[in-house]
């Protein structure tokens, strides 16, 4: 099976999707000059930066929360493809405003590599740059090696807030690092998508197989099976997402429940249940829920379960307000 | 020895083959990764290609910058950022108008060391370092012209890119594979393979 | 090929979502006792009573928009079956505040006769109703014949802002017939869903066609053809809507780009480009843009475009401050 | 003639059958509408089986709005309102502990003419009505005792939703396929055959 997609042609994918947000954004994105990056309209005079970005496909991440609270600028890749230095650094001077630049994304060689070279061409021109990598799926044994998936949302949150807030760069970086001690998650794959220059699914799966801890690129996960009921599925996933910080009985947490791209909310709702009997089971409290689309993986069918463990720092900066396509939570009108 | 003249058509020959090569290397990566390492390297070479053909180039070493700069500036992804930086620092050295075995050895060795401090990958990792180290050995040994050494290189890259098959997934969108990986070739180590081939063939005068 | 689905059984279906809704709306949600309806937990004493509802398989579409200045209950039908009259009266009293109750919900020939029957069944209690039927989608001919598709967003946010303002219930009523005599909407489908009960995909589609005008529930549409470039189609959708009304040179208008499942936000901002050319060129201008998942159908791969024209009283209704799940905008934490 | 118990019986047939169709009206539905029409019919009927069970009835009146109110409370969509206001509506005038060929006539009639003013569509538009007006027609024709008279209804019913097949989509989700309607059955006259035939089966005596 192939995939079918309405757009244009692959070549022209990124400027158009670019073209797309700006005018959805009536006025509060602004691309960065010569560069495929987005950025707020309304970047402050006096703030440290927060730069994030990655390969393109997983929308609304990055560019639907670029804003108030949130990112200032998300530079985009190819579908799948860490975005160029050269894009990076215009990004990051776009955005800089004397106070220092914070990079979030995700780990991932490409990104990492490509962020680390703007990094060091930032570095020569006088602008100081920290980086947390968003390193949440639990699905990779080693530590260092784990990809970001979906708890990059939560991340990004807490970024925007506290390089809103924060007196240094250090002090914003170790918010981010704070929270990315405290956040974990797992994906399942149901259905693959397809990428929009070869049109072929990104991996093969039966008619009646699941994926568990699939990546978010149709990157290999822990383990193929028989699609199971809901509900056992939900719990295996729940308890490898505790077991693996591990969260405690008494801990305070926010839910994400993220559609990687064509499943249903019925489906996520559904899961919710199984989630929330878990955790109530082993004395966990969930403060907040947020379910929806937020980091996709094209049009892959599945959908992943991220925890935060909420301290007092990080429910703030979780809950403070922000403004963006992708979330808008506590602020006027 | 080789002319500025001469390494700029075999730059080309080897950016245009990566072109073509554009399904193969992404369907080595639909095997070990995200099926999209064709798609990046035809970019960035096409893009390499265009560069080559407009910029002015005084020495050899300006070629491979040329060459990097378009690379990383278009591929994206770790492609992108391993092989931009490969020729960006194998330039280093080649500050003049030919270059010869000896040179050219040095400038693959000061590639692949930057290619390892920016990747953090060893050899046995199952990339594109698997397919250079072998290319620079057998290039070191090759005794004879320029000609009988590059394709010395070539052969080794080969043969590097033959035993990725039997490596596990170890760094990159391959790692999580770990065992299952095995039996697939690394597509960057391909990649580097098939510019090497297309580099080491003899340019006909015109 | 049939549908692969994170459910449990499709007997379970209903009240595990409702469940789930429960659960992540964090107490904002109530369950109406008895009922397959979840209410707003803060509904204030002394207001006319928005009720909403149809068949699941939509969501968020209804329940994700309950809350302050949207509907105060939703009434969630087994999928693509509009609920029973029963719970739809239990839903009315439980809202039913002395001021009335506006009922808003799609035009199909289910959700008409058991709202009516409802209706009869409240006014015998003394509970006094109006109806106004979502009727958006322009690829029916006969108006009356008209389905709701995702105008409804629109509608319902709308009628919540009407119903929290206006004085009588009448004349919430005529503030939502005016939107309906606004909005028009157009889907096209790119592959089919599933329903959960009997796996089976609702329509069949070759691998390189869509439908133009295909309904919510997979009801036929008015074209079917070869897989266009996406400025192609986005330029022939975005006339069937403007010729309809018409909407004409001045006209302000509010945007929806609505996911019906398994598009991407990707493919919904490639089209947003052409139809905003199309309508710059038509001398219409855009105020707003919404984007994302609003009114699904199951899993289906589609999209649809919906224009609703603003004057000052809708411009006012759109924009006021709500809170749910699935939009808050303009309101504090 | 019939008593309560054998119209309690019938009933009870009806609605197996209905059951038991669910995956034949499903797919009935696949063909003009949302293809869920068995599925709530079965729900529907399923639970009028169990009321009919459980629940009291001293008239047939209270069987037939037993039966009615259990399908509109249950079935959702357009089904449960017809068939919850047909029974219910048909109820109306039954109100003996038996019942006679001009009662069941009469029933019916009421019955369609709830399910008209209802749902608001006429003869010839595809809907469970073309398979009605023929079974009451039948019935009304049919000399003869009471099983005669329900086995014409039957083969009204059988006939009236031949019919439907001719028709084009003009109420229901079947509207907007207009002429592309033709050829297929509606489920909903479907429903009502696989219903009517069910009950015009005489009851074994246990
Ligand atoms: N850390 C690394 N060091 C050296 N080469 C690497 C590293 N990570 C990945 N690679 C090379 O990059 C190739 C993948 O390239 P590509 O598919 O274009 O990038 P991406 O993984 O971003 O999709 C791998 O086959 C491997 O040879
Ligand atoms: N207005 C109407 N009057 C009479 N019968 C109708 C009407 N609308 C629909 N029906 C009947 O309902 C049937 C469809 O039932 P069902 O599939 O259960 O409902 P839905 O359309 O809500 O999915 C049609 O086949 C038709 O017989
Ligand atoms: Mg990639
Ligand atoms: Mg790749
Ligand atoms: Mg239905
Ligand atoms: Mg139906």
């Amino acid at each position: 099976m192939k995939g079918k997609k309405i757009i244009n042609s692959p070549e022209r994918l990124i400027p158009e999707i670019m073209e797309g947000f700006l005018l959805a954004s009536h006025g509060a994105l602004t691309q960065v000059p010569g560069a495929n990056a987005l950025m707020r309209s309304d970047m402050p005079q006096d703030k440290i930066a927060l730069v994030v970005g990655g390969g393109s496909g997983h929308e609304p991440m990055y560019t639907g929360f670029v804003g108030d609270g949130l990112a200032d600028v998300s530079v985009m890749g190819n579908v799948f493809a860490a975005p160029t230095p050269d894009n990076i650094l215009e990004a990051t001077r776009a955005v800089h405003r004397g106070r220092g630049v914070l990079y979030v994304y995700g780990n991932y060689a490409g990104d990492n590599m490509n962020f680390d070279i703007a990094a060091e061409l930032a570095q020569t021109e006088g602008i100081e740059t920290r980086t947390v990598r968003i390193m949440d799926d639990v699905a990779v044994a080693r530590h260092e090696d784990r990809r970001g998936i979906a708890g990059a949302f939560y991340q990004v949150k807490i970024a925007g807030s506290a390089c809103r807030e924060a007196d240094t760069l250090d002090d914003a970086a170790a918010v981010v690092e704070h929270a990315r001690a405290n956040v974990r998650s797992i994906g399942v794959a149901v259905r693959a998508g397809s990428l929009p220059e070869t049109g072929k699914l990104t991996f093969e799966l039966a008619d009646d197989e699941i994926e568990i801890g699939m990546g978010s690129h149709g990157e290999p996960g822990v383990e193929r099976r028989k699609l199971p009921p809901a509900d056992d599925l939900a719990r295996e996933m729940t308890r490898m997402v505790v077991d693996d910080l591990p969260f405690r009985r008494g801990d305070e947490v926010a839910l994400l429940l993220n559609n990687l791209g064509a499943s249903t909310l019925m489906e996520l709702m559904v899961v919710n249940r199984t989630v929330r009997a878990m955790l109530d089971d082993a004395g966990i409290c969930v403060r907040r829920t947020d379910s929806g689309a937020y980091l996709t993986s094209l049009e892959m069918a599945g959908f992943s379960v991220t925890l935060l463990r909420l301290d007092e720092l990080l429910a703030h900066h979780v809950g403070s307000p922000c403004r963006s396509l992708g979330l808008t939570q506590g602020i006027g009108a | 020895m080789s002319t500025l003249q001469d390494v700029k058509a075999r730059l080309q020959a080897g950016c245009a083959a990566i072109v073509a090569a554009e399904d193969r290397l992404t369907e080595a990566d639909r095997m070990v990764g995200d099926g999209d390492h064709g798609v990046g390297m035809a970019r960035g070479f096409r893009a390499a290609m265009q560069a080559l053909d407009t910029k002015a180039a005084a020495t050899v070493a300006d070629l491979f910058r040329i060459t990097g700069v378009a690379v990383l500036s278009t591929s994206g992804g770790a492609s992108g950022a391993i092989f931009g930086t490969f020729f960006m620092s194998a330039a280093g050295s080649l500050k003049d108008d030919r270059i010869g075995n000896e040179a050219f050895v040095a400038a693959l060795e000061q590639g692949l060391a930057s290619v390892k401090s920016r990747g953090g990958a060893g050899e046995g990792q199952k990339t594109v370092i698997d397919a250079l180290v072998p290319a620079i050995e057998h290039a070191r040994q090759a005794g004879g012209d320029f000609q009988t050494m590059l394709e010395a290189a070539a052969e080794g890259a080969r043969q590097g890119v033959e035993a990725t098959r039997n490596m596990r997934g170890a760094a990159g969108k391959a790692l999580p594979l770990g065992d299952r990986a095995i039996g697939h070739v690394d597509p960057g180590a391909l990649s580097l393979m098939v510019f090497l081939t297309a580099f080491a063939r003899p340019v006909a005068d015109e």
